[in-house]
């Protein structure tokens, strides 16, 4: 069993008016060394194990479903987890 | 009676408010910014609906630190009737003026429909000149709207009758129990999804949000025992 | 500063730098000429992005001077931002509609967002509040993952953007078509209102006034979109991806609230957005039009990413921003209005009087050329026009169809087809309510909207059915405009004015340039006769994957006004008892129908002729009958025939009908004959209707039962079904296809 | 200079429709594997130094605006990092 983290951020010249939004809003609640947002997605899977390499697969996820590539890019971290 | 209509930076309903109560109720009401640092002189304040602030982060979310709000809460410490309509109710849950939280559509789309709703609650100042039971037509018109709290808060909600309004049949959002529309302790906030200002011009189909406007208006003569 | 990794002018000549921007050898030649030198890198980049198609019509600047522009009516014909009609009152209409095609195809979801976000700059940067929103869409057939994303995401991006700017999207249509699988449309449409004092042009006078940037940072998002949009996708475009712009609908909305504030500004002299080509087009089109020239020095420019050039500034298409012309010395005025709406305004040029475009980039002049040759003088192309041999084959063919199965389960499998069914999976996500003035929403023929204050309304409707125009450019185009008149007329108002979108293949094929003629043809005609002019348009050429050239689509937006809130009416069944009518002919017309398409999987033949004095004469006829108020409900014939639309007149009621078809059941049932309307009356209306209306058949009744009962002349039963079930078939067909 | 990656989650206890839909879309392009999805935010935040605790700091800009705590929970990293 493995616990897959997926962030999923937009690319740097990719325009964020999520993040500017926050910006503007926490410098008017006045805290004004918050100088940049991001905001981006963050995903907790669980995947079962099978005889398919983890990395391929999760690889192959991102790419059709959980990242859009024209403007997104993303990075995974994967941990092997004992089944209970 | 003066109304208060309160407009975000992206607040979009804030005209149709402003019109069902100038047109279709025939009452005073003015907007008035988000930048304002008082709400003297109104009698009742309104939060529209629309996308304050993009409504980017959590719907809801920014617009609570506007400079406005510490007066609209106020307001309702004050017993002033407070209602938020869409994103209003979004607001009103992000101020803690109201319990619970709103999550994205359970069918993750934005959904724009008439929806029935019954009255659930009728002894209330938004809601007496409804009878209890009664169904009425209102739209929705949001993308968030599944109304979260907890089991504790749920059975409070239930407990103390402060649940106004269900969805009727069909639940357009996936909100707990079909919630559609609930008041504070003190009776004097409500917060809703669906659109009652949309619903006060036969013209757009149905006038059955009218009543709501007018339970306030009523309810705020005779609490001031002023003569019409 | 010309950055060192710039080419020199030596070198864009010598390695044909300029022909990977879309200039040939002979434009590059011209340019030269024009300038008197060789251009450096960023005066490449200018003249390109200008004399792409998309931002000269070079190719199709010659079919456009078909159109018949002008009208007792129109303020203003093409040529501005956004098209503009009177309607009384000192009040004026003000619509576009523009594609948004190969950024959809790309990014489905950002690309129609931003395509609903450039409409609206358009119809406000007129000074006009907008009112409403419509879309025509294309896609493939909806039996593959990629289709059904595009399809999924392309409506979530409509919705996303229209709903959070507060716009309601009402109307539109879609169709489905393997020709679109991998080169989808989507056209975007705004409606606006405005008064006649507050007509701006986005024109900049006035030597020494002040050029000044408002809206969004510029970054490098877009860059090139206008020449992307006037080159065919192929396999490797998803590599084009700079050419994708990411969507602010809340710093739109801000914009147009300032915006509608500044116009009544008096420190006001020219407005124009910043949309394809955005800083470059908008500087050099409002000087031109002006006569005089502009200046800016880009190190003003508010920019999102450090370290841009002047190239990718000017090209940069960024969105929400706008570039306005003020007079001088009432600079901080206007910054003071924007900061108030939470906005940053940059004065960043001067108007000049030598009619050049100058930029200045860190001290140093970038770029210094012609506006008029950016703005006016691109080349134009007399393209070679041939017919094309599918059209000679497809005018010998018999197109009639003699039998089939059975009536109702033809009935049921023509309702349950995606472009017939119902749109509410789409349209339910469109906020169309937003506004609280449409009266009539989706699922009607068109949609209408009160204009507060007053007694009327308008209706507004987009239009096309691109299988007759395929088989038939001239014809279909004549349809095209005559649908959605239809549509308008149904609903209770006259035609005014219509706006086009014209989607084709590329031009240099002589048989797609003959189709894109033909289509201007028939529209054209169509507008003399049906009066209703075109007040402005937008054209998409290239649309084709792999050589593999889209149904040629030229998307008819109409807007017409109800003199009286009375008049509206709706295609739905009133009342049981009430006589139900149908207004013209029927002929064996299947060729490109959906008859054609279900039981062959193809389309082909002859399109549905069409006669534009017989079109005329009923629209008007119907029209005086809805004003003189003996018309329930009418609903205009098309997809799927009399039965289709029988049965669409009765989802949302709880009636039922029972009719009569003539001669040959199939065609009375399913053919796709052109200028026929379906209408009910009140039983007591019934003398002064057909005084009214000539050519209408009384054919059957509305029934209390919910059940449609079609049967022949000799009295046997042809259809028999529960509304209920054609229903299900109806509403559940997009949903169960996605699923 | 500090860059503060936050990720806010929905609790544990409340239904997260968006995870069950990815869940649902992978099922149907056939990674059986993936048995569970949560989605969330990642926020990544540049932060001028004070003299301010930036562990309140973000505290506060968490329980304030970033997360919602009625439905979701938040954590968060800092990095200091010199400013170029
Ligand atoms: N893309 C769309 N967006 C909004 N409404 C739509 C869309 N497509 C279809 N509709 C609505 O669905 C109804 C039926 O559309 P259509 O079949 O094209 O009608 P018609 O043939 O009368 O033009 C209309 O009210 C139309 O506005
Ligand atoms: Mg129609």
């Amino acid at each position: 069993m493995y616990k897959v983290k997926v962030y999923v951020t937009l690319r740097e010249s990719v325009l964020d008016p999520q993040g500017s939004a926050v910006v503007h809003s926490l410098h008017s609640m006045n805290y004004k060394e918050v100088q940049e947002v991001r905001i981006g997605k963050y995903m907790e899977l669980t995947i079962e194990k099978t005889s398919r390499d983890i990395d391929e697969t999760v690889k192959e996820l991102c790419e059709k479903l959980l990242a859009n590539t024209v403007i997104e890019d993303y990075r995974y971290e994967v941990e092997e987890v004992v089944a209970q | 009676m003066k109304f208060a209509v309160i407009v975000f930076p992206g607040s979009n309903c804030d005209a149709d408010m402003y019109h069902a109560i100038k047109d279709s109720l025939g009452e005073d009401v003015e907007y008035v910014p988000h930048t304002a640092s008082s709400l003297e002189g109104f009698d009742g304040v309104l939060l529209p609906g629309g996308f304050s602030y993009g409504d980017y982060l959590r719907s809801g979310a920014i617009a609570r630190f506007s400079n406005v709000m510490p007066e609209v809460i106020r307001a309702a410490e004050a017993g002033k009737p407070v209602l938020g309509v869409c994103n209003g109710f979004q607001i009103l849950l992000e101020a803690g003026l109201l319990p619970g939280a709103m999550r994205r559509n359970d069918s993750l789309k934005f959904i724009c429909k008439p929806t029935i709703l019954k009255v659930e609650n009728a002894n209330t100042q938004f809601t007496n000149a409804y009878t209890e039971g009664e169904t009425i037509q209102i739209p929705v018109a949001h993308g968030e709207g599944n109304y979260y709290c907890d089991e504790r808060t749920l059975s409070e909600l239930k407990d103390n009758n402060r649940i106004v309004f269900t969805y009727d049949g069909e639940n357009p959002n996936g909100s707990v129990s079909d919630i559609a529309g609930i008041i504070n302790e003190q009776g004097n906030v409500l917060g809703m999804m669906p659109h009652p200002e949309r619903a006060a011009d036969s013209l757009l189909g149905s006038k059955d949000g009218l009543k709501l406007f007018q339970s306030i208006v009523k309810s705020w003569r005779e609490s001031n025992a002023v003569n019409a | 500063m010309l950055s060192t990794l710039e080419p020199t002018p030596e070198k864009i000549k010598a390695d044909r730098i300029y022909a990977e921007m879309g200039l040939s050898d002979e434009e590059f030649a011209m340019i030269e000429s024009i300038i008197g030198r060789t251009p450096n890198f960023t005066e490449t980049g200018l003249f390109s992005v200008m004399w792409s198609e998309h931002c000269s019509y070079k190719n199709s600047k010659p079919v456009l001077k078909r159109f018949p522009v002008t009208g007792e009516k129109v303020l203003q014909g093409p040529g501005e931002g956004a098209g503009i009609v009177d309607i009384g009152d000192k009040q004026a209409v003000v619509f576009k509609i523009e594609s948004h095609n190969h950024p959809t195809a790309i990014e489905p979801y950002q690309g129609a967002a931003t395509g609903v976000g450039g409409i609206i700059r358009d119809v406000f940067s007129m000074g006009a509040r907008p009112i409403a929103l419509l879309n025509s869409l294309r896609f493939g057939e909806l039996d593959n993952p990629r289709t059904k994303y595009i399809f999924k995401e392309a409506v979530a991006g409509i919705a996303g953007y229209g709903n959070c700017i507060g716009i309601p999207t009402v109307g539109g249509e879609i169709q489905f078509d393997p020709a679109y699988a991998g080169n989808p449309l989507m056209n975007a449409m705004c409606v606006g209102l405005i008064n006649h004092e507050d007509i701006k042009k986005g024109q900049a006078h006035g030597v020494g006034n002040t050029v000044m940037y408002v809206g969004a940072k510029t970054g490098r998002d877009g860059i090139h979109g206008a020449t992307f949009a006037s080159e065919e996708l192929s396999t490797g475009s998803d590599s084009k991806r700079a050419a994708v712009q990411v969507g602010d609908p809340f710093m739109e909305k801000l914009l147009l609230e300032a915006c509608l504030e500044l116009i009544h500004s008096d420190a006001l002299v020219g407005i124009q957005d910043m949309g394809a080509a955005g800083l470059t087009s908008s500087s050099a089109e409002m000087a031109s039009k002006a006569g005089s020239g502009i200046e800016m020095n880009l190190d003003l420019v508010p920019q999102r990413e450090p370290g841009m050039t002047a190239y990718e500034m000017m090209l940069s298409e960024s969105q929400e921003r706008m570039l306005i012309v003020v007079k001088k010395g009432r600079e901080q005025e206007i910054i003071d209005l924007f900061a108030k709406h939470g906005l940053d305004a940059a004065a960043i040029g001067v108007v000049t009087d030598d009619q050049k475009l100058r930029l200045i980039h860190q001290g140093e002049v970038v770029a210094d050329v012609p506006v008029d040759a950016l703005a006016e003088e691109a080349p134009v192309y007399n393209k070679p026009s041939r017919m094309p041999e599918y059209f000679i084959e497809f005018q010998e063919m018999d197109t009639d169809i003699t039998s089939v199965d059975d009536y109702k389960d033809t009935l049921v499998s023509l309702l349950s087809q995606p472009t017939i069914a119902s749109k509410e999976w789409v349209y339910e996500q469109y906020d169309y309510q937003v506004g609280t003035n449409t009266a009539v929403t989706p699922g009607s023929d068109a949609a209408v909207l009160r204009i507060r204050g007053t007694n009327k309304a308008l209706a507004m409707t987009t239009d096309c059915n691109s299988r007759y125009i395929y088989l038939d450019p001239e014809t279909g185009g004549k349809i095209a405009v005559a649908e959605a008149a239809r549509n308008i007329i149904c609903s209770g108002a006259e035609p005014l004015a219509i706006t086009d979108c014209l989607n084709f293949g590329s031009p240099e094929k002589p048989e797609i340039f003959w189709q894109l003629e033909k289509a201007a043809d028939g529209i054209s005609e169509a507008c003399r006769t049906l009066e209703a002019p075109v007040i402005g348009g937008n054209v998409s050429l290239y649309n084709e994957t792999n050589g593999e050239a889209i149904y040629p689509t030229p998307v008819i937006g109409m807007v017409g006004l109800i003199k009286d809130l009375k008049h509206i009416t709706t295609q739905q069944f009133k009342q049981a008892g009430d006589l139900v009518y149908l207004v013209g002919e029927t002929g064996s017309d299947f060729g490109g129908s959906e008859l054609q398409k279900l039981l062959y999987g193809r389309i082909f033949g002859q399109a549905p002729a069409i006669d534009l004095e017989t079109e005329q004469k009923r629209q008007q006829q119907i029209l005086a009958a809805i004003r003189s108020g003996v018309v329930a409900s009418a609903h205009d014939v098309s997809e799927g025939g009399l039965a289709t639309a029988v049965a669409e007149s009765l989802f949302g009621t709880d009636l039922g009908a029972a009719v009569t078809v003539s001669g040959n059941p199939i065609a009375g049932l399913f053919a796709e004959t052109q200028s026929r309307f379906l209408v009910t009356v009140k039983p007591e209306q019934k003398g002064a209707f057909e005084e009214l209306v000539e050519d209408a058949k009384l054919i059957g009744e509305v029934t209390n039962a919910p059940v449609l009962r079609i049967s022949s002349e000799t009295g046997s039963s042809l259809v028999e079904a529960e509304v209920s079930e054609l229903l299900t078939a109806w509403k559940g067909a997009i949903p169960c296809l996605l699923n």
